[in-house]
């Protein structure tokens, strides 16, 4: 059985792992700035991640508070966190940002490639985060 | 004057961040607001599962989030923005490209809110079904997405394509087609929620069923998402037409309902295809053999009810395509804007009326497929005698353009 | 741009024109689409009696519709007669 | 873009005033009338107990629709009825599938078609109507369910031919217009076969069996 902690441990080693052969790549072919703002953007995309399962667990814990309210402050916070390498990448030569967008998503990219692998292959209950 | 259009780019730029942002976050609070209680009641159902629907709430709410996190980068591109040379049309498409990314984003979010509240349900209901039910809230969240994928594109377009120097005239088709597509992906990102969150309801219920739900949700959330692509179709030719010769004062009315006109009666058109998706959807979770009929008549109440989407479409298209002779009087420029107007409102009441009625219909050939064919001519009927208030502001429309 | 007073009133009226109508619009059509839903789980529920439920849900919309019909009337009175 | 507004037209002066033709249409209109009188002398040429395909066809067409006239007018006025609502259908059908064949256009395409069939519906509606209830039951329907309502009741009789006839207007209209622009944007090579599937095969279906319904039950509402 695996627990939540897991859940997140993989799919941010599995982005962190994907960003970080991208970017070893991109420094090969001498594109040093794409492979920084990759790492960076990746970097704060699990970040969120992270902080998103702890303010989950935090407000399901207690059934009576306001579920939208306490989303919207929840979004709101981790999104000025997010907002962070944008505004590094902008900023600053060494990193850039289209880059830096795409590692933001590197988390989620991990979370749809696993459900399409399921889809395509279709082993139904054999595979999956219930593992 | 060059510090005073340097300065106005500051405002619109800060304004459409903040409006990018605002309705992003409040969209994705909303679906994951949703998401959230009905995990609640999923926990105090089912106490012990709760690492799973914790689990999968997480990860429903982290692809949920992506349409948010599109707003976020526009947000922040334009507020870092430099603009080299700065312009009306540069001002007027910065607004835009803000209202364009943070509307569509509300609609997405709260649409990938539903798949991700019923698959939590659904687990608590069935645990084993984790795997299978997980994919299934995923693939309907990445589709709700694509509404917002579409806003994000034109406010790229937005705001990196130079406009050059034409006419002022264009600057407000360019705030037009931002606000056109935002409104327009709307509807069809709350809409194709719908499809997702009743296919994993329905795949707690009737697990064999997986096959044809999957297949049947994704066809009917592609469905709904038509307005949004009407939507899109009618951005692309505000910002690309050349409209060189048109006159500013009753041409900035006219392009503005232009956009107005499809897209909110883009709204109705599709949160009203995709209630008729759900329909299908929970029809197949209870009667799996009926899918030929369901798949049917789903597809016709959706075509119906984008009718008033494209009613929308067709003023828009007058309204852009006319040559409207230059005037210095106001009242033929109300006018203009007034049929845009007349159009948007007019399309969303049939439009969602259209999908209640469909909605109806479907549920019940699933139950009753032997009379399918008498269900769906009642239901033709029924549609069609809804739409008549959408053709009353279509008709309404044409008289401000062509008699007025 | 010189707005006199005529000019200023036809152009409250056309805008009005579509605003009632585009509004009026909204409650019949989603009201009408309730009447529709009804009746197909009606005829769902007794494919028997489909002939009186169908006449039954067509004056009740009909009988919604009239809302939409006025602000028809509204609107071509705000176009014409101001 | 450009033929987007163009129309070919006959203007033939009768009396001082003007008559104005659109050729196109008319053009468009007799080979769909045409193509109905090929179609209907081949599948009643040979007519036999085993149908051939084409008998098949036809007989497909007339008994669904004079099933469908039947379950609502009631089995006497369905003989009177019934073989105009059949015709009407073919005629819609394949007035909106016509466009889908390159330079070709769809009768419907303009407002005169839909407008001209709708007004027949009405008059039609009307006739009977006043045949099965006496003038005097027909007047006083106008009356109900208070007598200052006969304004709008009036206004509500109109408003369904304009209802009618837009409908089919605008949803024909609204497709080819789209079918023309995205062809126009993706220079003719992605969408328009699907899209030309979607506007011209399905929807051209459901807005031809729309109006015919609705025609059937505007009569049946009169004759009540």
């Amino acid at each position: 059985m695996e627990t939540i902690r897991d859940l997140q441990k993989r799919y941010c080693s599995r982005a962190m792992i994907v960003a970080i052969a991208v970017a070893l790549v991109l420094v090969v072919l001498g594109y040093k700035p794409l492979a920084r703002g990759l790492v960076l953007g990746t970097l704060f995309s699990i970040i969120n991640f992270v902080l998103m399962g702890q303010t989950l667990q935090a407000r399901l814990a207690k059934p009576r508070s306001r579920p939208t309210l306490a989303a919207l402050l929840s979004v709101l916070a981790r999104y000025a966190l997010m907002a962070v390498p944008l505004i590094i990448a902008l900023q600053y030569e060494p990193y850039h940002i289209v880059t830096a967008v795409v590692g933001l998503f590197m988390v989620q990219a991990a979370i749809l490639f696993e459900s399409a692998k399921n889809l395509l292959w279709h082993r139904s209950s054999a595979t999956g985060i219930g593992k | 004057m060059e510090i005073e259009l340097q300065s106005m780019i500051k405002v619109a730029a800060y304004l459409g961040g903040g409006m990018s942002i605002g309705f992003g976050a409040i969209g994705a609070a909303i679906g994951e607001g949703h998401a959230a209680a009905q995990a609640n009641r999923a926990l105090s159902e089912n106490p012990e599962l709760s690492g799973d629907i914790v689990k999968t709430m997480l990860v429903g709410q982290a692809v949920a989030e992506s349409a948010a996190i599109f707003a976020l980068v526009v947000a922040i591109l334009l507020l870092f923005l430099q603009v080299p040379a700065p312009t009306v049309l540069k001002a007027a498409s910065l607004i835009g490209a803000g209202l364009c990314i943070g509307l569509g984003a509300l609609g997405s979010g709260v649409g990938s809110g539903m798949p991700a509240a019923e698959a939590c349900r659904g687990i608590a209901r069935q645990p084993q079904l984790m795997g299978r039910m997980t994919t299934t809230m995923l693939v309907g969240s990445a589709v709700c997405q694509t509404p917002a994928i579409l806003s994000m594109v034109i406010a790229l377009m937005l705001m990196f394509i130079n406009f050059g120097d034409a006419p002022v005239v264009k600057a407000v088709a360019l705030f037009g087609a931002g606000l056109c597509m935002g409104l327009g992906a709307i509807g069809s990102g709350m809409g194709s929620g719908h499809p997702a969150g009743e296919a994993c309801k329905g795949l707690a219920r009737q697990p064999a069923a997986a096959g044809p739900l999957t297949a049947n949700m994704l066809v009917g959330s592609a469905v709904s998402q038509t307005p949004a692509i009407f939507a899109m179709v009618v951005a692309l030719m505000l910002m690309f037409l050349n409209f060189g010769e048109s006159a500013f004062n009753p041409a900035w009315a006219a392009f503005l309902g232009a956009a107005l006109s499809t897209g909110l009666s883009a709204i109705g058109s599709g949160y009203g295809c995709g209630l008729a998706a759900g329909a299908s959807c929970e029809g197949i979770a209870r009667h799996p053999r009926n899918v030929g009929p369901l798949t049917t008549i789903m597809l016709v109440g959706q075509a119906v009810a984008q009718t008033p989407c494209i009613f929308g479409l067709l003023v828009s298209f007058i309204l852009m395509f006319k040559a409207f002779p230059e005037t210095a009087a106001l009242a033929p420029a109300m006018a203009l804007l007034s049929a845009g107007l007349c159009m948007g409102f007019g399309g969303i009441g049939p439009g969602l009326g259209n999908g209640m009625t469909a909605e109806g219909a479907i549920r019940w050939v699933a139950r009753q497929s032997e009379s399918a064919s008498l269900l769906m001519r009642i239901m033709l009927v029924g549609q069609a005698v809804s739409q008549s208030t959408a053709i009353y502001a279509m008709v309404i429309s044409l008289v401000l353009i062509f008699v007025i | 741009m010189a707005i006199e007073g005529i000019d200023l009133i036809k152009a409250a009226a056309y805008l009005g024109a579509g605003v009632a109508m585009g509004l009026g619009a909204i409650g019949p059509g989603v009201g009408e689409g309730m009447v529709g839903a009804k009746a197909c789980e009606a005829i769902g529920r007794n494919p028997q009696q489909a002939a009186l439920l169908t006449r039954t849900m067509l004056v009740g919309q009909a009988v919604s519709e009239s809302t939409g019909i006025y602000s028809l009337v509204i609107a071509l009175l705000l176009l014409f007669v101001v | 873009m450009d033929e987007l507004g163009k129309i070919y037209q006959l203007i033939v002066p009768v009396g001082g005033v003007n008559l104005a033709f659109n050729l196109n249409v008319i053009l468009m209109t007799w080979i769909v009338i045409l193509l109905l009188i090929v179609f209907g002398y081949l599948s009643a040429r040979h007519r036999s107990l085993l149908p051939g395909p084409m008998q098949a066809m036809g007989e497909l067409f007339v008994t669904q629709f004079y099933t469908l006239t039947e379950d609502a007018l009631g089995e006497k006025l369905a003989k009177t009825y019934g073989p105009l609502i059949c015709a009407l259908f073919m005629f819609l059908l394949l007035s909106n599938w016509i466009g889908i064949i390159p330079h070709l256009s769809e009768p419907t395409m303009d407002l005169n078609t839909p407008l001209s069939l709708g007004l027949m519906g009405f008059v039609l509606a009307h006739y009977a109507g006043i045949r099965a209830k006496g003038v005097k039951n027909y007047i006083r329907a106008y009356f109900e369910p208070i007598f200052f309502m006969m304004p709008l009741n009036l206004i509500g009789e109109i408003a369904k031919v304009v209802s009618i006839s837009f409908r089919l207007f605008g949803n024909i209209m609204g497709g080819s217009i789209i079918i023309l622009v995205v062809s126009y944007l993706t220079y003719s090579l992605v969408l328009p076969p699907f899209l030309n599937a979607f506007f011209g095969l399905f929807i051209g279906t459901i807005q031809a069996f729309v109006f015919t319904m609705l025609t059937i039950v505007y009569i049946a509402v009169q004759v009540e």
